[in-house]
């Protein structure tokens, strides 16, 4: 019994409920900032609230506290895509619009994801990183954050298909081991890793806890000049990997305008003036005009490559709110 | 009406002559490590060598820091399970303060993380010890408590180890003469725990208070008192782990150390300390967590699919205590055939 | 006669609504035994405990040597002179015999502050050696046997400088020699002058040792006075505040068939090639010394710990028993040596232990029914004369007597054919030992087999139709006629004597 | 000396409505209506029915685990058996089977998971602790074996609308009936029936209970067998619930579901415990939840409610004890 989900209101009649993956991280902190940011150009009433670290069950009880108090938009970074899509049905059909922002949820179960960038640039922009500095040759191993965490898995299967390549055919890919986004454990999958494989060249992070983990263990064992550590960085607590030359760079994007084009995203949503069709655009404000694309999604722009040169340009990108 | 002359000649003592159960769980402890050791040497040819035996030593400082601590409290008839909230809120207050003022001499951060732990610990004791309280109950309510706290505290921020200077994480990373510097201080404070749990009065009473606490009080050992001692220490060795867990790991945010009293519980009840109380020794708790390092680090070198890894380590724990059993099952025995 | 030594005035300690101790006065004197007799509950051992410094009381004066003293832990006991055996030996089980000495005084310790353990041990053998207690001091005490305990419990007592000794029940595990090895050590303490308060329930002991006598009922003295003006029947008399006509009630009873016989039943370490023959409504008494293994027979009959070898027949016909649930299929019943921690669940209710034993017989749907409940709990404290203030009084509240009493309600609900009863008097007073014998041979006239195990010769020989020796795990000599020779049953449970002079 | 019995009473409270099952009752009042003032969509037929059907895991697993800490075990496994059964059904789904099949193999994963705890606990003689934190490892690790990174959504209608879906006309979800029943076929046996009792006393005084003819070995396995079938049927709930099937389901409810039976007044050693007590804390902490999930409340503020409850639990009834005790000795024990 849809009750109303398609007329349109005014996003300054509404409650946005914005669900991140966890709190205590300092990534969806800079990505409230950058919702907020929207949020005293548009107006509107804003939760922004999450299980302190990701798990499924915390995230379905936000989603219905936001269904119940009748947010006009539900929108979230999802754990886990499928996991959450039968609450998000259930809120779809108490009439609020739901979308997705930074992980997608099953098409179908949303009308708009607002993607950082292209999964698939993501993952190749991070490999072609580790392979200029390993020269195209050589072992590497990848230290990941969960083994269920989907994006990152998506951003794995493109980097697998990069190594299929016939220029990369001097690298080979000797273990996927999973650091749970945890300091400790990825630090012992680092040093395994660099124990077991005695000619490895590259540790593939893409997560910034094993990025830090990696560049630690890499130190600690005394192989930092021999191994090169990259993979997904957050300058805001990362920016002196890159100075201290630990790193040659690494990949993110602005969480900031993240979280701006998300939330001008859902007011144009909320408005009808987007649907989720493909080709329909609406106003970002300083990002310009957007267009939807294909399965309703909306992507932010290319994923950054940081280096030590261009690091210190982007720190307004990564100011978080409290 | 019982006369003397018709008593028979006292029994031979040797009969009911047995060796004391510590020695034989140390001993059959030592087998199953000895056991593992010989099986990853076969496994994984990499694994023999100085290099394994420097990142065991490095690797169980933290779990025998803490499991310590936790064989104290045991040791009384009680349990600490907020043990991995504490070493969390200790290890990101210190690595707030050193990376909020880098210029600190270092007792700074690390006075901090041991007061805290202290008060920390100090709190239990005071709960458990003063009111007779379920010690479980209140640990687990300050466990929730101790990660909320830090969760407060924290909240967004994560400190890593570009945040901090190179002394701090240098204080989990130095080593001299290839012993590892972690290693250097869990022996001391293993050894310093040791003295005081064989060979003092006070750590003969903890265990007695566990092992009858009816009779610690007719005795009059001060039961109150050592069981807060224990908490508190305890509090204090977890401070000491948050200082290393931060300088060893370099990345510190409201979740280090979520569900680390699971693997600190694992280590000191292999090493053959009773949750029931009265039972236990430090030495054992050592080759517990050598046990279960070793396990760790044996599985990662070999090259299995991580997805194997969790269930081959629940395994070989399990078969590690089974083995542990039978082996002092057999031990007894042959005590008592000698 | 010299001064007191104590001088106990107006004593009274309560605990929540329980008095156990109102205006109690004595005194006690140097190189004097001093009994202190009452039924279970009277408050002996919260006077002793008052003395021990584990609890203080609420209302009176203890003088110490002419001057009033304050005992506010037991180690200002110790210091004060005072030495105390409890009821309950007050040990730590997982602890070593030495590691059980060192809180009792100070500790041998090296320069380094640290203990010196080959001092205490040395020590511990010392002390243990004076009881003739061969025990290693590097032995858990939880692999201790319970005699042994005691032992170890004397032992501490007698470390120091002792000038009042308290026995609580010293010899309730013990045997006929190690009682008499006790009784030359206190001769000796008393003959140097140290005072000795001894509580006990065995009234022939209590009359061999005491000069003066002391009889509480109710938290009160009695009366008081030298031993030579009491009897053991005067002191009972004051004890229970009536005259107890028959300690040991024997009815005669008309014997039936065979109910249960035992043919060379063998199990290794414990007992050897042991035939034994019961029938209806008699009670077959096992003697033997602590250690003799009667206790593993019986764990072997109830199928705790089953035979090795050996045959097992009831009726006649051989039957298997390898767990306490074949056992009780042949309608076998065991009222367990220690009540505490195989008898009864003390932190429970009468009412949720009574039905225990006999839980499928009486449900329903896998319900139990209220009503029957209620009617076996009414039944067993009415037929039984459990002093209780009803149904729901935690077991652990009742006085020991009344908890072998519901012990034994536990197994009569079982309606029983075979009842096994190993030592179901330790402990208990003379009052209710009384109502124990009385109930034993109720039983017995109504066609059970009895088994009777019991430390206490007088009882075993007063009560049994018959009588097995055991020694060391095999079987003695028999004595199968009425009255029975006391020094010659106590020869062959020493292995003194081979054959019954019968 | 026996005529010291006291006045009977006139009000007799049950046995398992004793002052621990008050003050949770209490509680539960309090926290209800401070919530239904405070928060307009608290006391909302829909906010009940969300918050049974979303607590349904957490609340079958409960159950058993009262009994088998009644008994003084523990399996510390629960939340991995619920993965494990859960893996086991996705992968017959995927397979191709019929769903009543694939539920049938799930529960009986956790029926074998469980009676291998119960295996090595009562036959091999080791410490249920440690054994179900080996277990804890081995069964989630067996999930993850199983499905890998992969995640099974194909889920039968049937088993989605089972456990999200309310009864029609009603707002009582179907899963909530199931745990319904059990929880009062739990609490009566507890309290009422012949096996309770058995229970109660194995876990009050093993040997007692052996030395009483109990089947003291088959009923502690029976214990653990139940806490692995129940987890089971939990964890098949629970991905209808949520639709998915992964290796993750479920990871750390172990220390929730031990926390809910602790704080329902059951001791860890055993022996003690009502099953009224652990109902309320159950249903208190799902109060508590549901409210401060509506408040929007941090999870920082979660833990320390949650934390904060059970240290209160214990502290403040300790505290009231030791106060009126002062207290009577000041009146000289006249009240
Ligand atoms: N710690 C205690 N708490 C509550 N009641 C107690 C406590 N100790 C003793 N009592 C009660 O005080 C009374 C006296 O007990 P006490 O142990 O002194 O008796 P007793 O004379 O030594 O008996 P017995 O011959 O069985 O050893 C009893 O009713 C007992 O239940
Ligand atoms: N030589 C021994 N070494 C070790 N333990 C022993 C020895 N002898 C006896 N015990 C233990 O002492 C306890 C009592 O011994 P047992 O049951 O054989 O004798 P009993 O005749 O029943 O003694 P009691 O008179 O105490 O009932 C048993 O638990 C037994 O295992
Ligand atoms: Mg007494
Ligand atoms: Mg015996």
């Amino acid at each position: 019994a849809s009750t109303g989900a398609s007329a349109p209101k005014s996003i300054r009649d509404c409650n946005l409920t914005m669900i991140p993956k966890s709190t205590d991280n300092p990534y969806f902190a800079a990505v409230h900032t950058g919702m907020a940011d929207a949020q005293r150009e548009l107006g509107g009433d804003l939760s922004f609230v999450g299980p302190a670290a990701g798990d499924v069950t915390g995230q379905i009880q936000r989603i219905q506290s936001g269904r119940q108090r009748g947010s006009c938009v539900i929108g979230l970074s999802a754990v886990d895509s499928t996991a959450v899509a039968p609450a998000l049905n259930a809120a779809r059909d108490h009439g609020a619009k739901i979308m997705a922002w930074d992980g997608d949820v099953a098409t179908g179960s949303r009308g708009i994801f607002v993607n950082m960038a292209r999964t698939d640039a993501i993952g190749r922009a991070q490999f072609d990183i580790l392979a200029n500095a390993m020269h195209r040759t050589g072992q590497f191993g990848i230290v990941s954050s969960q083994a269920t965490a989907e994006v990152t898995n998506k951003w794995i299967a493109a980097m697998h298909a990069e190594l299929a390549r016939p220029e990369n055919k001097g690298m080979t890919l000797v273990k996927t081991s999973y650091g749970d986004d945890d300091a400790k454990k990825s630090y012992d999958a680092a040093v395994a890793l660099i124990r077991a494989y005695p000619d490895l060249r590259g540790i593939m992070a893409p997560t910034p806890i094993a990025l830090e983990a990696g560049v630690k263990a890499a130190t600690d064992l005394g192989v930092a000049d021999r191994i090169v550590v990259t993979g997904l960085g957050n300058p805001s607590a990362d920016a002196q990997l890159l100075r201290n030359g630990q790193v040659p760079a690494y990949v993110l994007w602005s969480p900031r305008e993240l979280g701006y084009l998300a939330y001008y995203a859902a007011a144009a949503y909320i408005s009808g003036e987007i649907t989720g069709r493909q080709g329909e655009s609406f106003s970002a404000g300083h990002l310009g005009r957007r267009t939807v694309g294909a399965d309703g999604e909306i992507v932010l722009g290319d994923p950054i490559t940081f280096t030590k040169d261009n690091v210190d340009d982007y720190t307004r990108d990564f100011q978080t709110t409290d | 009406m019982h006369s003397p002359e018709v008593l028979p000649p006292p029994a031979p003592p040797a009969a009911r002559r047995r060796r004391s159960p510590f020695a034989q769980r140390e001993l059959s402890l030592a087998g199953v490590l000895l056991g593992l050791l010989v099986v990853f040497s076969v496994l994984v040819p990499r694994f023999a060598g100085l290099d394994t035996l420097r990142q065991v030593l490095a690797d169980m400082a933290i779990v025998v820091i803490v499991a310590a601590g936790q064989a104290l409290v045991l040791f009384t008839r009680n349990i600490d399970v907020s043990v991995g909230s504490t070493v969390g809120l200790t290890a990101y207050a210190a690595a707030a303060v050193i990376a909020a003022h880098p210029g600190l001499p270092l007792v700074v951060p690390i006075a901090v993380a041991l007061l805290l732990g202290l008060v920390l610990g100090a709190i239990n004791g005071a709960l458990v010890a003063t009111l007779k309280v379920p010690s479980i109950m209140v640990t687990l309510g300050t466990l929730y408590v101790f990660r909320g706290a830090d969760s407060a505290l924290a909240g967004s921020q994560q400190i890593t180890a570009q945040n901090m200077p190179p002394s701090y994480t240098a204080l989990a990373s130095w080593s001299v003469a290839g012993i590892p510097g972690m290693f250097v201080y869990a022996a001391v404070i293993v050894v310093a725990a040791h003295l005081v749990v064989r060979h003092t009065l006070t750590g003969r009473a903890l265990l007695a208070t566990g092992s009858g606490p009816d009779s610690a009080e007719r005795m009059g050992i001060k039961a109150g008192k050592l069981v807060f001692g224990a908490y508190a220490v305890t509090g204090l060795l977890c401070g000491i782990a948050g200082v290393l867990w931060g300088a060893r790991y370099g990345t510190v945010d409201s979740s280090a150390a979520n569900g680390y009293e699971l693997v600190v519980l694992a280590a000191v009840v292999i090493g053959g300390v009773s949750i029931t109380g009265g039972a236990g020794s430090i030495p054992g708790v050592v080759l517990g967590a050598a046990v279960l390092t070793v396990i760790g680090i044996g599985l990662a070198l070999l090259d299995v699919s991580p997805f194997w890894l969790q269930a081959i380590q629940g395994l070989v724990i399990i078969v590690a205590i089974t083995l542990d059993l039978v082996l002092r099952r057999r031990l007894a025995a042959r005590g008592r055939a000698a | 006669m010299t001064a007191p030594l104590v001088t106990l005035t107006g004593i009274a300690k309560r605990f929540g609504g329980v008095t156990a101790l109102c205006g109690l006065s004595m005194e006690l004197y140097p190189g004097e035994v001093h009994a202190l007799l009452g039924e279970n509950g009277a408050g002996k051992s919260t006077l002793v405990n008052i003395l021990a410094g584990v609890h203080r009381p609420d209302a009176g004066t203890i003088a110490l040597g002419g001057s009033e003293v304050t005992i506010p832990h037991p180690r200002a006991a110790r210091a004060l002179g005072i030495s105390v055996v409890h009821q309950h030996p007050v040990l730590f089980p997982d602890l070593t015999v030495a590691e059980n000495i060192i809180f009792t005084q100070p500790a041998p310790r090296r320069r380094t502050r640290l203990l010196d353990w080959p001092a205490v041990e040395r020590n511990a053998r010392t002390a243990l050696d004076r009881l003739g207690a061969h025990l290693d001091p590097r032995t858990p005490v939880n692999q201790l046997s319970s005699a042994d305990q005691q032992l170890l419990e004397i032992a501490k007592a007698l470390l120091g400088e002792t000038r009042l000794l308290i026995l609580d029940e010293p010899t309730a595990a013990l045997s006929a020699r190690e009682v008499d090895r006790l009784m030359d050590i206190v001769r000796r303490l008393k003959a140097d002058g140290v005072a000795v308060l001894f509580v006990g329930h065995r009234l022939n002991e209590v009359f061999e040792l005491a000069d003066r006598v002391t009889v509480s009922r109710d938290g009160t003295t009695v009366i008081s006075g030298p031993a030579n003006e009491f009897t053991p029947e005067s002191a009972v008399r004051h004890m229970v505040g009536r005259a107890v006509e028959n300690v040991f009630p024997k009815a005669e009873v008309e014997l039936g068939e065979v109910k249960l016989e035992v043919r060379g039943l063998t199990r290794r370490d414990a007992y050897h090639d042991v035939s034994l023959q019961v029938r209806r409504g008699e009670i077959l008494g096992l003697a033997g010394l602590v250690g003799a293994g009667r206790t593993e027979i019986a764990r072997g009959l109830f199928g705790l710990d089953p035979a090795d070898s050996g045959e097992i027949l009831v009726d006649g016909r051989p039957v298997a028993i390898r767990s306490p649930r074949d056992a009780m299929a042949r309608r076998i019943a065991y009222v367990p040596e220690d009540r505490h921690t195989e008898g009864v669940a003390l932190d429970h209710s009468i009412r949720f232990n009574l039905p225990l034993a006999a839980l499928d017989g009486m449900r329903r749907f896998g319900l139990l029914s209220a009503r029957r409940e209620a009617e076996l709990a009414a039944g067993a404290i009415d037929r039984l004369r459990i002093r209780t203030s009803g149904p729901d009084q935690q077991v652990a509240a009742l006085s020991g007597g009344n908890q072998q009493k519901v012990v034994l309600g536990k197994w009569l609900a079982t309606d029983p054919e075979i009842l096994i009863l190993d030592d179901p008097t330790k402990g208990i007073d003379v009052g209710a030992k009384a109502e124990v014998h009385q109930l034993v041979s109720e039983q017995a006239a109504k066609g059970l087999a009895i088994i009777l195990i019991s430390n206490e010769l007088e009882e075993l020989l007063a009560v049994a139709d018959r009588v097995v020796t055991f020694y060391r795990g095999r079987q003695g000599p028999e004595f199968a006629r009425r009255p029975f020779d006391a020094e010659q049953v106590l020869g062959a449970m020493t292995g003194q004597v081979a054959h019954a002079l019968a | 000396m026996t005529d010291s019995t006291t006045p009977s009473r006139n009000l007799r409270l049950p046995a398992w409505l004793g002052p621990w099952e008050l003050m949770l009752a209490a509680l539960v009042v309090l926290a209800f209506v401070l919530a239904s003032v405070t928060n307009p969509y608290f006391a909302t037929a829909d906010n009940f029915a969300i918050t049974a059907i979303g607590a349904l895991g957490l609340c079958l697993m409960v159950v058993p685990m009262a009994w088998l800490m009644v008994a003084g075990e523990i399996d510390l496994s629960v939340a991995s058996i619920f993965g494990l059964s859960a893996a086991i059904f996705g992968l017959t789904l995927r397979a191709g089977l019929p769903a009543w099949f694939a539920i049938i193999l799930g529960v009986l994963a956790g029926a074998v998971a469980g009676l291998v705890n119960g295996l090595l606990v009562v036959d091999i003689g080791l410490p249920s602790l440690i054994v179900t934190i080996g277990t804890l490892g081995l069964y989630r690790g067996c999930a993850y074996i199983l499905l890998g990174n992969e995640g099974i959504s194909d889920l039968p209608h049937a088993l989605t609308s089972f456990a999200q879906d309310t009864v029609p006309g009603t707002l009582v979800p179907y899963g909530f009936l199931v745990f319904l029943v059990l929880a009062v076929v739990a609490a009566v046996l507890l309290h009422r029936g012949a096996i309770g009792r058995k229970v109660l006393a194995i876990g009050s005084s093993a040997e007692v209970a052996r030395f009483s003819g109990l089947a003291v070995r088959r009923i502690k396995r029976g214990l653990f067998l139940f806490s692995g079938t129940v987890a089971g049927v939990a964890g098949i709930a629970y991905s209808g619930y949520i639709s998915t099937v992964r290796a993750t389901n479920g990871t750390g409810l172990e220390l929730v579901v031990i926390g809910i039976v602790l704080i329902g007044g059951v001791s860890m050693y055993g022996g003690r415990g009502s099953f009224a007590g652990v109902l309320l804390a159950l249903v208190l902490v799902t109060i508590l939840t549901s409210w401060m999930t509506l408040d929007d409340a941090e999870t920082a503020v979660q833990y320390m409610v949650t934390g904060l409850l059970m240290v209160g639990a214990v502290v403040i009834p300790a505290l009231a004890a030791r106060i009126r005790a002062a207290r009577g000795r000041r009146t000289g024990g006249r009240s």
